[in-house]
């Protein structure tokens, strides 16, 4: 029987980064993947990492994907793709299928980074052809260049439903609303500010009621929930949409790891029912592992840590490195992924709705966790965010406002004017030293989009510098409106640069001019009229 | 709550359950202790067949009864469509010595009074028109047919239940105890029970149960596996199975296969701790199903489950009174083909069980007739 | 932690809601009445459920609505989600055709 | 011709969308083009179709749901075969693709 000594199952950021590691410590590593594509969720993400270099932050999902793939295979892993396992049974044999037959193949280690699938919830009505997974409309619109619908009611403001919300709208579709049953935002406040800017309306404690149409849908109705989940009567009403995206979170997948016969316990936190792991993603099952998303939900940037935690353990366990060496690489790997789980989105945290304020001491804006945009009253306290002494010098103002572990805007900024610090989860703050140049790196380079530059001048104009990430560009000259952070129009407003670097990534930094009492208000640009 | 009752039943599967409803019914308060839930074990992992065709004789009576007696009306008795269809058993054979196993079988039945004979392998066909070319012959038994083994457990089960018997699922019982000479009490891992009488109806756990009043059967774990498939149209009725046992299986009312087989060499490589699937057995199934069915070389297979058979060393169950051990009942031991004579083995459980004369001989059933061979 | 191991523990009768009729296991159309009805007829674990009314046991296998299942249920046991073990998943991971199947290499 | 309705010419962040070879296949018999090595759906989805399939116990309408093989809402009849999952099966030249009423064509 064909035998590996690390078989890798799922080929997405914990798999591929479990191989490369195991590799590199030469293992002879065999990945499989179902799917046509290797990286996993990695091809669907294609905005912009947070986390720290080291954690590949600021770098698109897409990119790193193609990265670690190249790196795997520049290490002589064999990648077999469309190829799906059946089970694992014991002696860790696995039964994998590609076309139209089998193969039996045995592992001495078996690392399972099968990932999530999604959770949905049922309503009237959602069997109907148009609702849908917001999994599912990435998988159209990211990897097959279809647009899922045309109008679409995104339920769950979660990371999810918010990234994937700015990527519809990215690939031309209208958002029509976002809607939680929740009181509060779930996702990061700068991804939610980011769609609330180009005018998507949140509804928080709102659910869908009903999904209409005969044969697929035509429209949505929604209603207000109570604090017991009750609809309030009265409180429906109808959006025309075709398309209602499901994004209420997601659960391991772990049938492999249960039919192998891993011993699994129920963690709501991480998502469900997870296995029991060691502190180095080891199962209760000698020589199998578990690593990413199918290990307890998280991001990417902590799959790819655990993925290489998984492959520094099976490579230990089978003699090519030391107990030292694994020992030195797990205690930089351990402390990489510690940093990503710290924050108060750390899954530690999660379902927790008690948190008012930052690490620091501020205030959390209660605006944004409503309504998806920071009210302009509630900027004042945060120090990066406040207007600076010398208004009429570029400089950077950041609305980044909850504590999320991310520092790219530290690390481009090549003149030190921006200071997360060591601990990354810090709010960052503007140095009273350090002068901006206005490059714009940090504009581009802030996953979360939070990062403007502002400039007045004397004449009574100020130049606002934001960033842009749709179709069409617009050009120098062109006018339109300036949107502030709910997407209604404030002034009209004229592009007067264009920056579109390599470096700064396809995120354009677009500087419009506004009269200068609209430099704390504008914050995107809408080329024309009103609408997009 | 009460932990006494007139008969603990150990053991919430088919058997078990059967006996409680027929208790339940005859007003004998009644008790049910399981350790997993309602039907783990083999009464939700077999394939379903109500056959009566190529039993072993001394079972045939049973099967036969159930058959005509039971099994018809089971159904509408139980409020819960068990699935039962009467459509006949084909056995098949592809060779020549196929179809002397098969002549043995069914010339054995006839003699027993059942109606089972030979069909050419043109009227086998004709019967049943999916099967290949390659099929020479089969036996073939009219009134045989196939119920849902999951369905039929959880419709004892639950009419049982409403009957008034008391069922605790998720206890694992550890012992029997005997008081002043009679087996009386029920230890579990979380509480103690007592009763007039005890029926052990754990399959092969019965052994391990037993054991504790000094009662052994001789009976060995069997690994069974099986396959199901996504649902097809409609196709046909019939129970099948082959002369050399390579699978058997029947078209579910879902519209779903269900198949069960072997690979031949699990009795060597399984593990006795856990009924997992092998990765060698379901290939091998679908290999021999389409060799018979290559129709069904399409269908997928969206589960395959493994099991155990309670094997006992006669290969046929053991319904009995302990005479030692006065107050204990075994029904234990069905080899594989327990589900089809579940309904009628529950009648005659719970006349043990209260002392009744039973409505079938059960001499053949004893639990202390197995002998050394010389 | 709620008994649901004691079978004969009075579920109460069952009252008829108005979104019983909502399917929750897509692939085999059963709904969430029907699932209401089981638990009533006694079966309060989610592999009985499975075994009774097929949920989770179509195409898919229960992997978009096992824990929907799990979350009526619990909801119908006045329990939490958590004290209901998810039915065990079974090889094969996707549906595979015996002639595929069948086909070692 | 290519049913481009739903088909995105250009990305801000992929930039412009390659696709394969254009191919012909059939809808219920209607002929229609996709790109080679799509996905089944993603072609029909390009053409505008929503409905897959109608369901067996109740004869209700189904489409794309998880689009990545796992809710197998999507499956249709493909070259005479019923439930394919048609997410995660790749279109080729000449495909049967058909509408799926329980689990048969009509």
């Amino acid at each position: 029987m064909n035998r590996y000594e690390f078989i890798v199952i799922g080929a997405g950021p914990a798999g591929l980064s479990g191989a490369i590691e195991a590799a590199k410590a030469g293992m002879k590593v065999l990945v499989i993947d179902e799917n046509h594509r290797p990286g996993g969720q990695l091809f669907k993400q294609i905005h912009k990492f947070f986390g720290s270099r080291e954690h590949k932050a600021k770098i698109r999902g897409f990119m790193i994907g193609e990265k670690l793939l190249e790196e795997a295979t520049s290490l002589g892993v064999e990648v077999r793709l469309d190829t799906t396992v059946m089970g694992i049974y014991k002696n860790r044999e696995i039964i994998c299928t590609k076309d139209d037959k089998i193969e039996h193949i045995k592992g001495d280690h078996i690392l399972v980074a099968a990932g999530a699938s999604e959770n949905m919830i049922p309503f009237e009505g959602w069997t109907l052809p148009g609702v849908i997974g917001a999994g599912a409309a990435q998988t159209m619109m990211n990897l097959h260049g279809v647009r899922p619908g045309n109008k679409i009611l995104m339920v769950g403001s979660g990371n999810v439903g918010l990234v994937v919300s700015y990527q519809l709208m990215q690939a031309g579709c209208d958002v029509v609303a976002i809607i939680d049953a929740a009181p509060r935002i779930g996702g990061y406040g700068v991804h939610a500010s980011k769609v609330a800017r180009t005018g998507v309306p949140f509804h928080l404690s709102h659910t869908v009621v009903k999904a209409n149409g005969d044969d697929h849908v035509t429209s949505a109705t929604i209603g207000k929930v109570d604090s017991n989940w009750k609809i309030v009567e009265g409180s429906q009403k109808t959006l025309e949409v075709d398309t209602i995206c499901i994004a209420v979170g997601l659960s391991p997948m772990s049938q492999l790891l249960r039919t192998a016969g891993c011993l699994m316990a129920e963690v709501p936190q991480k998502g469900g029912l997870i296995p029991v792991c060691s502190d180095y993603t080891q199962t209760s099952l000698p020589g199998i592992y578990a690593a990413g998303d199918v290990a307890g939900i998280e991001e990417a940037s902590s799959a790819m840590i655990q993925g290489r935690i998984a492959g520094a353990q099976a490579a230990r366990n089978s003699g090519y490195i030391s107990d030292e060496e694994f020992l030195v690489r797990v205690t930089d790997l351990k402390k990489s992924l510690g940093q990503l789980r710290e924050g108060m989105f750390g899954h530690e945290m999660k379902g927790r709705t008690d948190i008012v304020k930052t690490e620091e001491g501020f205030t959390l804006s209660k605006s944004l966790l409503e309504k998806g945009y920071i009210d302009e009253s509630e900027l004042a306290s945060f120090p990066a965010a406040a207007a600076c002494e010398n208004e009429y010098e570029v400089h950077p103002i950041i609305e980044c406002t909850q504590n999320i572990p991310c520092n790219p805007c530290q690390d481009v900024c090549s003149k030190g004017c921006i200071i997360v610090g060591d601990k990354i989860t810090k709010l960052p703050i503007i140095s009273d030293t350090a002068t901006c140049t206005g490059c714009a790196m940090c504009v581009a380079s802030c996953p979360g989009q939070a990062i403007f530059l502002v400039k007045k001048s004397e004449d009574g104009s100020a130049i606002i510098s934001l960033p842009y990430e749709f179709l069409p560009i617009p050009q120098k000259g062109d006018k339109g409106m300036a949107l502030d952070r709910k997407g209604e129009s404030v002034c009209e407003a004229e592009v007067v640069l264009v920056q579109s670097a390599k470096a700064l990534d396809h995120t354009v930094v677009l500087s419009i001019m506004v009269p200068a009492k609209y430099a704390d208000k504008a914050r995107f640009f809408r080329a024309g009229g009103e609408k997009l | 709550m009460n932990n006494s009752a007139d008969v603990i039943i150990i053991g919430g599967g088919v058997i078990g359950c059967s006996t409680a409803y027929n208790l339940a019914k005859q007003g004998v308060s009644c008790l049910v202790l399981e350790k997993y839930e309602i039907g783990h074990g083999g009464s939700s992992r077999n394939g379903g067949g109500v056959r009566q065709s190529a039993r072993d004789v001394r079972e045939l009576p049973l099967a036969m009864y159930g058959v005509k007696n039971l099994w018809p009306t089971l159904s509408e008795e139980l409020g819960a469509d068990v699935e039962y269809c009467q459509k006949g058993n084909l056995r098949l054979g592809k060779t020549e010595k196929h179809m002397e196993i098969l002549r043995g079988l069914s010339g054995n039945s006839a003699k027993a009074g059942l109606d089972v004979w030979m069909v050419s392998g043109e009227e086998a066909r004709e019967i049943c028109p999916y099967m290949s070319d390659e099929v020479i012959g089969a036996s073939y038994c009219p009134t045989d047919g196939h119920a849902n083994p999951m369905m039929t457990t959880l419709a004892f089960f639950r009419r049982a239940r409403q009957l008034g018997v008391r069922f605790i699922t998720g206890e694992s019982v550890l012992s029997i105890e005997k008081i002043r000479g009679k087996a009386r009490r029920v230890i579990t891992d979380q509480s103690v029970y007592e009763a007039e009488t005890i029926v052990i109806a754990t399959g092969y756990e019965s052994r391990g149960i037993a054991s504790s009043v000094g009662i052994d059967i001789p009976m060995k774990k069997v690994l069974l596996e099986a396959l199901v498939t996504e649902e097809q149209p409609r196709m046909f009725d019939q129970m099948l199975g082959t002369a050399e046992a390579d699978f058997y299986g029947h078209q579910s009312k879902h519209g779903s296969f269900v198949f069960g087989g072997s690979s031949g060499i699990e009795d060597y490589t399984i593990d006795t701790e856990n009924s997992v699937t092998t990765p060698i057995t379901a290939p091998c199934i679908c290999r021999g199903i389409i060799k018979y069915f290559p129709i069904l070389q399409n269908a997928k297979i969206v589960r395959t489950w493994a099991g155990w058979i309670d094997e006992t060393a006669d290969k046929v169950p053991v319904i009995s009174r302990v005479s030692e051990v006065p107050g204990l009942v075994i029904a234990a031991g069905f080899t594989g083909h327990g589900f089809g004579i579940s309904p009628i083995v529950g009648l005659l459980v719970s006349e043990l069980a209260i002392g009744k004369e039973t409505t079938l001989d059960l001499s053949e059933f004893t639990y202390d007739r197995f002998k050394a061979k010389m | 932690m709620k008994n649901l191991q004691d079978r004969s523990v009075d579920m109460g009768e069952f009252v008829a809601m108005p979104d019983d009729d909502l399917i929750i296991c897509r692939c085999e159309e059963i709904t969430k009445g029907e699932i209401r009805r089981a638990v009533h007829d006694g079966m309060t674990s989610l592999i009985e459920i499975k075994r009774y009314l097929r949920s989770g046991m179509g195409l898919c296998q229960g992997q978009t609505c096992a824990k929907l299942v799990r979350a009526v249920v619990a909801a119908e046991c006045k329990a939490s989600p958590a004290q209901f073990e998810l039915a065990q998943p079974r090889s094969p991971a996707r549906p595979i055709e015996m002639r595929t199947f069948a086909n070692e290499e | 011709m290519i049913a481009d309705d739903m088909r995105m010419k250009d990305h801000p962040i992929l930039g412009e969308i390659s696709k394969g070879r254009p191919v012909e296949f059939t809808f219920d018999g209607k002929t229609l083009t996709g790109y080679e090595d799509e996905p089944i759906a993603v072609a029909l989805k390009a053409a505008g179709l929503m409905v897959h399939r109608y369901t067996s116990k109740h004869r209700k309408p189904r489409g794309i749901f998880c689009a990545i093989g796992r809710c197998t809402d999507c499956v249709m009849i493909v070259d005479g075969r019923p439930n394919v999952r048609t997410c995660v099966t790749p279109l080729r030249e000449g495909m049967d693709v058909r509408t799926q009423y329980g689990v048969e064509a009509k």
